[in-house]
């Protein structure tokens, strides 16, 4: 018998979150026998659907997505249902749709949990700036969802665009810094942000002023943490939302069947349980 | 000593040559990397995934189509790719705020002529630098697309006809790639058998003389961003129409690819000389290429790298076989 | 060369009957950035005529024979043409007038070829298209006059010898039934047979009526076709001649300032 | 009427004018734009915030010293931004592997010189297009960076003596400002004393006559893409110093920024004609637009709209303004 | 014109002793694509004497002496100097052997400034940088031989006249101590008395024992300057005459084809 070829349709792999889950999901191939192929769309959301059109003309036998245009992709997850091919959606939440199963994230609440923890531990009326990524559709529902959950104590002073690029994060985040002397906590809504946030803080010499919260762990990161001036980031277990992708899609081919939603969780990381990552980022 | 002969007409054969060359690279490279992904590949010869890929390349096609006349002006345009994002947001939001597809159609290629005017206007009346002029397109184009849909992408629906312009079939034959075969059919008799190709041509070759027989030589130079404008309109909307949907991030990187194509077909940058059958095999080329090395399975850490090479080792042919002085034909007299 | 003969009368094409000018140049200046190329220039042409412009390199030859034909715009002084004012700002206006020119930087398309650069900005159409077979046509008779050979009409221009290329900028210029045929040194580049051509085909369209300008160094030329000469100095037009007044050294003279006027 | 006179010698000060219209222009829009943000926000003026902006367009201005010197030969370096990236992760991976940040320094100025010298061969030596080379360029260094990185970003611990070249200060001035003002002091020396800079404005006004008269002309237009190989190498290193890590997705968009500022300095995309002064003053128009948007709240997704009108405009006033047949001094001596 | 003069002995120079040639260019063939430009030439130039190298538009004349000064490597035949052989790959070898040349096309970097293209390819230097002073100072001295009248010498040749532009290109090859010296028409845009000025510098650099090569089609320059003559017609050299036993008449004749040999 052949062996099964299933496809992971990536965003880029410029984030240690895509490499992750592209790990993950290697393994998980590996260990279930099958072969895995893996496209990057280097963020062009049209290169995604014909990589789709691609891999259904080649017949593999699943394919999982990490959409960069939610509607977009939706014409392409259509035509490999048509074609009798498995989908499963990753991360980013397709609409209603033929696919069979949604892994990952709920950005939007995890954003909101995120929120959560801010209200609670900075008491006093504060000033947030935000570091975002204007041009990314996950990091724009992780900053409405992060802001819809702040209480009013909370005055958000301004977003700046970080483009998805640390040093124009870095950058950003330095003029948000200067523009508000006041300022007292960032909110970095992914990886090149909250590295280019971290960044700014430290050559403002402002740690003892402002706090950060973010996204997605890095040594840095972790550093920063030891440090005292990142208070929060939430964790996301990409290398788990690629294993889940595999497996679902290898049940899938064979004919049986897997859950609507397979959510994987994630951790607000901070000082208290921040050991028991830093094996990950030696 | 004093022997007063003619020259010998030249073999015409060589004069062919030394004029297609570029032409005749590219084709033989294409032909190269068709065999090349045909051996290698089981899927790639099958009359589906040729489809595909003509499909697929098509909104690079029309615009590459456009984007040779820019060139030849001695010009580039830069705001292609913000202009295909712009009119594929805008396309979306018209169409979700109620207006009908048939309308919708003509009122984007519309704005896709007026933003292209505009463009033009400051590069040939007022002097300004096309590839800052377009430079500056390209930001503030993309910066309109983000500001419209705020990052989010906007779905389309209930339009049937659209999307048939993306994904419809005729006689089995894709409708992108019938539209895209259709401008670059126009862009050919344009180019060649026109007036105003022909203006297009002198205005890049020497502007200044252009100028001096009576030409309209600043119309000419703004009347292709205006043309680019439009096709990258067409473009945008056979995008909405394929994925269903309008948004700010569609086509990033989409100009280099453009630029790219056009390039390796021929056309060059410094004005004066174009190749609209150059322009389609480079088009298809490097479409045949993304195409191929994924059914390769290429680690796409490599792909990056990979695609890369082969453009410059396309156009390193280009240069090395053909481009020079051949010698045909007859030996010397002695 | 120290004192050619002036050519016979009947030389020279026909005699100027003393007609009304078609172009009258009033007080011309011109001044690029810091530079005075012209400082007030009078001169007439007149139709059926052909006048010499000469003068020292610098002089500002170039600049006034462009002034004409509509490529710079005099920063002062009037242009009329048959009696009326008229403000060129394209050079497609004057072209519009039939006022052609062969200039010196010959204005050549390189990358067109030979046939597309004799009818640049004019091209002949079949409906929407080119009717390339008849420009060829037409593009040997327009060449033939000037006894050039070019072994293929369809080679691009870039690649022509540099009187090759002259003779093509001659010939765009002198076969569209100019009215005032502006010629800055359309000889400088050609050998002697091609030379008589170029004063053959003076001769011939001033005989049609046609006003000849025509910048030159090659003095003896001017005996064989010139009626009139005018002699520019930095800018200023310094003298004018009738050509069977003058001979060629008071004309050298005159270049150069030594002449005692 | 046969009066012999001599033409007055222009105005020196019409001379000094015309010569140097397009510096004075950019001067003249730096200066507007730092009044501009000065009355409109308190911030603008602190020396906090303009030691900021240095150290902020510092890489930027280094590349594009040596931009200048590229685009003066008429060539074009698409390949920057990837440089930097790469170099960037190179030097983080080094460090990581325990090189010591005194030798990683000189490798990575090698590195940078050997790619750099790699895209010159194929553009002097063989012909092919500099946008093309360095377009294919951007593609594969990229695809390394992302290669070598496999997306992580890498720390780079422990080396203060390099974290104090992105971070440190001399006098109060920031180090990375100090380095790249002395890159731009060189830059503008060569350019304009040394027999090196006229050979690269010989070869970018007329290859072929740099050729004729004996000069080492590919020599020459191969060096460009070094030096700026090499630039690119001290700004990816200046980048990892700052951000205390490397990663393949520094600089995106970087070389489009670079280009910007140069030609927005008056150094003409057709090669010959080179502006340092002007370079500087284009880059920190740029980044002091970049800064004072920030600093008046503008929303975010406004700002790249506002960023390239106002690149558009100073551009037009740069041409508009200066760049005509102005007339001075004496009027018609009638 | 019919009939000139030639000048007498004493006004061309000094008078060629038969030296041996400096360079002998034999059987030289050269293709461009599909055109024989030059199809064997044979040529010997000796160090003293100027050779004037005439024949009708597109002879091969300018290819000719391209292939001279190493700016075309011809496809066949062999060059050698003073009895070696040499093989140019570059005009800067045949410039490091004193071999210059006036292009016709000029070879100036527009937007160089005046000074700056005198002295292109070698610039003098003041320990690192550039001794633009002195580079002035001499670029005076340079011009002043030509007498041609350039306002400011720090003005970018880009918009200087026809006639200054090529004079500057005749001042740069003529001022560095050539052996051979090779001029494609460099006479074609200059007024009379830069012409004089030219023809008068020929005879210096002769008599000092340069090689001068002289492409042309004023043939009364010739009989000023020249010691011996090559007509060339289509690619091939036809004839060659010393400058006393010829003529206008014959000369003329040649180059079309029309002289009974
Ligand atoms: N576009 C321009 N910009 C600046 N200066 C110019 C321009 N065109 C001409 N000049 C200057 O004007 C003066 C006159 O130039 P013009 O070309 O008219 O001379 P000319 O009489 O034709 O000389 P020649 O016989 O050498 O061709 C020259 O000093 C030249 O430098
Ligand atoms: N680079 C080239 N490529 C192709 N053909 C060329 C090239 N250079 C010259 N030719 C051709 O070679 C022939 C000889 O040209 P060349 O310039 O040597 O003539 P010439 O004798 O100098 O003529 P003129 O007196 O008009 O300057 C011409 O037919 C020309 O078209
Ligand atoms: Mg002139
Ligand atoms: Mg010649």
């Amino acid at each position: 018998q052949e062996q099964k070829t299933v496809a992971l349709v990536q965003i880029n792999q410029q984030a240690l979150f895509f490499n992750e889950m592209n790990r993950g999901a290697q393994e998980a191939a590996d260990k279930a026998g099958v072969k895995l192929v893996i496209f990057n769309a280097n963020n062009d959301s049209a290169a995604q659907n014909s990589a789709i059109e691609t891999y259904i003309q080649e017949g593999v036998d699943g394919l999982a997505v990490v959409a960069i245009d939610v509607n977009g992709i939706m014409p392409a997850v259509q035509q490999a249902a048509d074609a009798g091919i498995p989908v499963v959606a990753i991360d980013a939440i397709l609409p209603e749709g033929p696919q069979k199963a949604q892994i990952g994230v709920d950005n939007a609440k995890a954003g909101a949990d995120l929120a959560a923890h801010y209200n609670e531990t900075v008491a006093e009326p504060s000033k947030l700036g935000i570091v975002g990524a204007l041009n990314s559709y996950i990091q724009n529902v992780r900053k409405d969802g992060f802001e819809q959950a702040l209480d009013d104590k909370v005055t958000v002073v301004g977003t700046v665009d970080g483009q998805n690029i640390q040093d124009v994060a870095l950058g950003a985040a330095e003029n948000l810094i200067t523009a508000n002397p006041d300022l007292t906590s960032i909110y970095a809504t992914g990886e090149p942000a909250l590295m280019g946030a971290i960044a700014a803080v430290a050559s403002q010499g402002k740690q003892a002023d402002v706090s950060i919260f973010g996204w997605d762990l890095t040594a840095q990161a972790i550093d920063a943490i030891d440090e005292g001036y990142l208070k929060a980031v939430i964790q996301q277990d990409p290398a788990a939302m690629g294993a889940a992708a595999v497996e679902a899609l290898v049940t899938l081919a064979d004919g049986g069947e897997v859950d609507k939603t397979i959510s994987v969780p994630v951790t607000i990381v901070t000082k208290e349980n921040v050991d028991g990552f830093r094996a990950l980022f030696k | 000593m004093a022997t007063y002969t003619e020259r010998q007409a030249g073999s015409r054969l060589a004069d062919f040559i030394g004029e297609h060359a570029q032409v005749l690279s590219i084709a033989l490279f294409f032909v190269l990397c068709m065999l090349f992904f045909g051996a290698m590949t089981t899927t790639f010869l099958t009359s589906g995934n040729l489809l595909n890929v003509v499909r697929q390349a098509a909104p690079i096609l029309i615009v590459a189509v456009a984007m040779t006349l820019v060139i030849t002006t001695a010009g580039i345009d830069l705001s292609v790719g913000s202009m295909v994002a712009l009119i594929n947001a805008l396309a979306a939001i018209v169409m979700a705020s109620g207006l009908d597809w048939t309308l919708t159609l003509p009122l984007m290629l519309v704005a896709g002529a007026l933003i292209g005017g505009i463009q033009g206007w400051f590069i040939a009346y007022q002097g300004i630098p096309a590839f800052i002029v377009t430079l500056a397109g390209l930001s503030i184009l993309r910066g309109f697309a983000l500001y419209l849909t705020e990052g989010y992408s906007i779905p389309i629906r209930d339009a049937a006809g659209f999307f048939w312009l993306g994904r419809g079939e005729v006689l089995g034959f894709p409708v992108p790639a019938l539209i895209a075969i259709l401008v670059a059919v126009l862009g050919f008799v344009v180019m060649l058998r026109t007036q105003y190709g022909r203006q297009v041509i002198a205005v890049g070759s020497n502007m200044e003389a252009a100028r001096r027989v009576g030409m309209p030589a600043k119309r000419v130079l703004a009347s292709v961003y205006v043309v680019s404008g439009v096709a990258s309109a067409v473009a945008g909307m056979l995008i909405a129409a394929r994925l269903g949907s309008g948004s700010s991030n569609a086509a990033q990187g989409f100009e280099l690819q453009v630029i790219a194509a056009v390039v390796l077909g021929g056309t060059s940058l410094m004005g004066g000389k174009a190749s609209m059958l150059g322009t389609v095999l480079g088009t298809m080329t490097i479409a045949v290429i993304g195409n191929g090395l994924i059914l390769m399975h290429i680690s796409p850490f490599f792909t990056q790298i990979v695609t890369g090479t082969i453009i410059l080792v396309a156009i390193w042919m280009n240069t090395r076989l053909f481009d020079r002085q051949w010698r045909f034909g007859r030996r010397k007299s002695a | 060369m120290r004192t050619a003969p002036s050519a016979p009368e009947e030389e020279r094409g026909a005699s100027p009957l003393s007609a009304a000018p078609i172009l009258t140049l009033r007080n011309i200046h011109k001044t690029f950035g810091s530079h005075q190329a012209l400082r007030g220039v009078d001169l007439d042409i007149r139709p059926g005529e052909c006048l010499g412009l000469i003068g020292d390199n610098a002089a500002g030859k170039s600049t006034l024979s462009k002034v004409i034909s509509g490529t710079y715009i005099p920063d002062e002084g009037e242009i009329t043409m048959a009696g009326r004012p008229v403000r060129f700002a394209t050079p497609s206006e004057a072209r519009a007038l039939n006022i052609e020119m062969v200039y010196q930087d010959l204005a050549l398309c390189d990358h067109v070829d030979v046939v597309g650069n004799l009818f640049l900005g004019r091209e002949l159409k079949r409906g929407p298209f080119l009717d390339q077979k008849r420009m060829l046509a037409e593009a040997e008779r327009m060449l033939a006059a000037l006894e050039i050979r070019i072994p293929r009409l369809t080679a691009k221009v870039e690649k022509l010898s540099g009187g090759q290329r002259q003779a093509i900028a001659i010939a765009r210029a002198a076969s569209f039934e100019p009215k005032v045929l502006l010629m800055d040194e359309p000889t400088s580049a050609l050998a002697v047979a091609e030379v008589e051509a170029v004063l053959g085909l003076i001769n011939r369209v001033k005989a049609r009526g046609v006003a000849v300008v025509l910048v030159t160094h090659r003095m003896q030329d001017l005996f064989r076709v010139c009626d009139r000469v005018a002699v520019m100095y930095e800018g200023t037009k310094v003298a004018e001649r009738a050509i069977a007044d003058t001979n060629l050294q008071e004309l050298v003279d005159l270049i150069v300032g030594k002449g005692g006027h």
